[in-house]
């Protein structure tokens, strides 16, 4: 049994191992994602500077705006874990050699890490920029991490499901928005929290409950639908 | 079903439709250590379609497969990971190495890390070339070494030879001839070649 | 037992609707005769939740099982039907609005998670459409209904509570576990409920039986065959 | 000349109707696209919501939202015009057979055909939706009209770019951002006169000589985009 | 240099690297009318990379192609619209069928509406299978009547005879042969097949 899960360490370790090197020689998701999310941070600051929001009721609106835009940059970038698989017909010699349960996890690391990276350029750079001021930070903290780790756990199991689909990252949003939706409403509250300086909000029970049912889906369902 | 052998992998009463196109109906076979089964047949008549079923890859509409190593069964799931197989779809990575790829595939398999090496050496690939980079014929060369890395007791080669020039045929072959010193073999298209040992028919005209 | 179910069903939601409009009293805090559409509107979207989560034990029976395509078409079908039950309650709910709130649709929480709601299973028709081979659709469609069973009861029960100002009414059974509603207008609402849910399975059945029928006149040779 | 002139228009008329064809016999693009549209419409909608907006302030924050919602429709649909050729690597038989300027053109056709039907979907849903009035209307369908071609244009030229460069359509949405920005200010500046009722804004001229001067730096750098 | 000939391609001193790799190195050589210039070498000695040159989809570093037809002289954006190309990495749309597939570029080609009828029925392809169906041999094939819509004076294969079984190598030798009536070709990897006229030679081996 332990031997089991080394090796099962093992191969989701040589995954994430993978996904890095690819990404750290070709540079697509990473800076594209992050130049994406500073883009789209642009066009937001253009729109509330149109609006005036961001003077008049910055802490209930600003926490909506950066997880929509964390929201919309994980669905431009996080499909590719699988699609590109697909597309490049890579999948096929992966299908062969690597356990599901394995693979599924060494991607969702993957993911993870690179939601993570996104929130470490996009959020200090968001709290200046709009000058929002964070209470408790702790807060704030786990929102990111366990928000950030529910958008790379839904998004992963979506993604699989759509590189099968053979279909376009239209597809990907349509499914996987009503999936994240939960998740993102609950992290923004507890970011709220996190501005008002309120030190345990409740929200934070629900959106482990919902981390921890994605994960066992995810690990459930993957097998399902990675193999025919 | 010679159940001390090697290696057995038996099928009864294949079916696999595309939506309404019959594309296998009813095909049997077995193969087990030291043989190969030559799959032919036209173009479309569902050699391809035939090997990506007993690699798991593909689920028949209809019919069983079954897969034994030294009186041990095994489910599709096992055979999927215990199986080598080379066929035209199958691709690597394009931004790692010839080597590269190797070896994440090695360390996915559990295979001793000098075998990427040994095999490259082999069929005479260069292993610092990027994946995109690679002709068609390393391309081959390439799924010829991935089939074999883990070195498995049952081989399904789709088109195995195709590309590959003189001495690229000549390390081909004789890879598959010591493959077939203990493991069984299912080839599709093996193109002008004479295989060691075909011992095997399955035509899938009709 | 084919012959007198619909009967049955028939009566038992005359007496529903005789409940509704004769039997139960007007509730408190509600204008005119408007509370009287709580006894369809509340077992529709009761129907539709019930729909929901035999999709996703159908899905479950079809990947886990042996794969046969007819827990298939029932996952299929009691999607559709939901989907149905689910508009009607968000409809029926709407023009509930419009006498109470003054307005159809004001994105009340209760209103935007049902929204999700049928988003998420509008999505897994996108998905069945998006396609070709049938065993993969089958096997695709049944892991997103699949994931539905995770979703589902945060967009019914979870989130509506806890997210936010609503205008909607306190659930029958509220958050303090008390049971604050008239006897009478209880009686119907639970008639009504269970009544709408035999409805949601005869209609599925029969839509069911539609589809064997249509598949078998597609594929006559085929009717035995399992996915794997 | 006008035989030239025939012969291309053949041309194009050929690549649009192909994309077409390709596009109706999935069928998941413009369903999908019409279901991504709706879901980001109510992600939007919920924080709306959230933010109380809509009864505040609606004829400067409406505008804005609805061409945000258009920019992300296009940014996540489009790319696929080219990004796909390359992909599915039939942009070698395309690039020996068709004139690159007939291709563009008909490339850039279908584009705005695409985001006509995608505004025609989500225009009027939002209007209803948000409860939006138009006063006038003329101006309306000049920005609809002209800034959904602007849209088409600049996306179709960056997706001939990024094509070419092996990528991700994350990049597109970096490429694609800066372009269309102008082009978006502009659109929405328009639509506000709309909502207030100014029957000729003066953005509109700045908005045609956009949209001309797109379309002539796409005639004039695809050829040498597309082919080495 | 044949100058009314009805075809003739010349090429000179064509260099190509790719990064550091030198894969081309000073090739010449030319073709006319009649004739197939059979080009050779081992695998990765750079057959596709020259034909891709020659085809106008990739530019050489260095050197020049001149192309005839009936004595004009045309650019490369005007040979790469004439000639005709088959090649592995030539794919078709997987959303329409096969003779859409060619019923589409025929019109981008000006070709008479029936000719990809025609031209499936010679090498025997069912029209109406989807592109993403279409197995190994079928893709080749149609390859093949892809290449010839337009009945191009210039005919630049890669592998062209790769994935076919008996019958296609059949009917394609003879297209092969009905084309060198009065056009040109050159062709790599022809594998195992005696080509008819084969005239010149060009080994890119060093
Ligand atoms: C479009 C608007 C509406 C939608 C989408 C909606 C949706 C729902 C749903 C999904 C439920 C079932 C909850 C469950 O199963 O636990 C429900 C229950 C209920 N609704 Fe609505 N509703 C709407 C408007 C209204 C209005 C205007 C009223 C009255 C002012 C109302 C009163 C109730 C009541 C009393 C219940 C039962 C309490 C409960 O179990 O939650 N609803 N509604
Ligand atoms: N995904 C698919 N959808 C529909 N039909 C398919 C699909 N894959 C294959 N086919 C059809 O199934 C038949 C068998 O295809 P397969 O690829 O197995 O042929 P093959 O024997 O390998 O031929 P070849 O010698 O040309 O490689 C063909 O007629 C093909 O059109
Ligand atoms: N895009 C590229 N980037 C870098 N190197 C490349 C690229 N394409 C080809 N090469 C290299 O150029 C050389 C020639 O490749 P080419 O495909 O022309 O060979 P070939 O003669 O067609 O071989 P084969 O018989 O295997 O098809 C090979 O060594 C290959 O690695
Ligand atoms: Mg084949
Ligand atoms: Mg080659």
């Amino acid at each position: 049994m332990s031997q089991d899960i080394s090796i099962w360490t093992t191969e989701a370790l040589a995954v994430f191992a993978k996904e890095w090197r690819c990404e750290l020689r070709t540079g697509y998701a990473l800076n594209t994602l992050g130049l994406f999310a500073i883009t789209t941070l642009v066009v937001m600051s253009i729109s509330l500077g149109h609006l005036g929001i961001a003077s008049t009721e910055p802490t209930t609106v600003l926490p909506v705006l950066l997880w929509i835009l964390l929201l919309f940059a994980v669905s431009a970038g996080l499909p590719r874990a699988f699609v590109f698989e697909e597309e490049s017909q890579t999948a096929i010699a992966l299908r062969l050699s690597a356990r599901p349960s394995s693979l599924f996890c060494g991607k969702l690391a993957y993911s993870f890490s690179v939601v993570l990276a996104l929130e470490i350029i996009v959020t200090p750079l968001f709290l200046t920029l709009m000058h929002l001021k964070i209470e408790t930070m702790p807060v704030l903290l786990f929102a990111l991490v366990a928000g950030g780790y529910g958008l790379a756990a839904g998004g992963t199991l979506v993604a699989a499901i759509i590189a099968q689909a053979r279909s376009s990252t239209t597809l990907f949003s349509v499914l996987a928005l009503p999936v994240l939706l939960p998740l993102l409403v609950l992290a923004i509250e507890i970011t709220r929290s996190a501005v008002a300086g309120d030190p345990a909000p409740i929200a934070s029970r629900q959106l482990l409950l919902y981390d921890g049912s994605v994960t066992i889906a995810g690990l459930l369902l993957f097998p399902a639908v990675w193999n025919p | 079903m010679a159940l001390q052998s090697p290696v057995s992998l038996s099928f009864q009463g294949l079916y696999r439709n595309f939506g309404r196109l019959a594309v296998l109906r009813d095909i049997s076979g077995s193969v087990s250590a030291g043989e190969i089964l030559l799959v032919t047949g036209a173009n479309g008549s569902g050699k391809s379609t035939l090997l990506k079923c007993l690699a798991g890859l593909l689920a028949p509409d209809l019919g069983s497969i079954k897969y034994w190593e030294v009186g041990q069964e095994f489910t599709t799931a096992e055979r999927r990971l215990r199986l080598g197989y080379a066929a035209p779809d199958l691709s690597f990575y394009d931004e790692l190495t010839a080597e590269e790829n190797l070896d994440f595939f090695a360390r996915m398999r559990r295979c001793p890390t000098q075998r990427p090496r040994e095999l490259l050496d082999r069929v005479d690939l260069p292993g610092g070339r990027m994946g995109h980079a690679l002709s068609s014929g390393m391309r081959q060369r390439l799924r010829w070494c991935w089939a074999l890395l883990h070195r498995p007791r049952l081989l399904l080669l789709d088109e195995p030879f195709q590309n590959l020039d003189e001495p690229g045929c000549r390390a081909a072959t004789q890879l598959l001839e010591e493959h077939l010193a203990n493991g069984a073999a299912v080839v599709a298209n093996p193109g002008a070649l004479d295989l060691p040992y075909v011992t095997r028919h399955l035509n899938l005209d009709n | 037992m084919k012959k007198t179910l619909p009967w049955i069903l028939f009566l038992w939601i005359a007496l529903v609707i005789w409940g509704a409009f004769k039997y139960a009293p007007l509730a408190e805090g509600f204008i005119g005769d408007s509370s009287r559409i709580l006894f369809f509107h509340v077992p529709m979207a009761w129907g539709a939740f019930v729909g929901f989560i035999a999709a996703g034990i159908w899905s479950a029976r079809y990947l886990f099982g042996n794969r046969d395509p007819r827990h298939d078409r029932a996952a299929l079908a009691s999607i559709e039907v939901g989907l149905i039950f689910c508009i009607l309650a968000t409809v029926s709910g709407a023009i509930w609005a419009k006498v109470m709130w003054g307005t159809y649709w004001n994105w009340d929480p209760r209103q935007v998670w049902i929204t999700v709601a049928i988003l998420f299973y509008g999505a897994y028709l996108a998905l069945r459409s998006a396609v070709q081979d049938r065993q993969t659709r089958r096997r695709l469609a049944a892991a997103y209904a699949i994931l539905g069973l995770v979703v589902a009861p945060f967009l019914f029960f979870i989130l509506p509570r806890m997210t936010g100002f609503t205008l909607h009414p306190e659930p029958v059974v509220n958050q303090q576990g008390k049971m604050e509603m008239n006897p009478q207008i209880l009686h119907v609402l639970l008639l009504g409920s269970s009544g709408f849910t035999v409805l949601f399975f005869w209609i599925h059945n029969l839509r069911c039986r539609l589809e064997d029928l249509a598949e078998s006149a597609m594929f006559p040779s085929q009717g035995a065959h399992n996915d794997r």
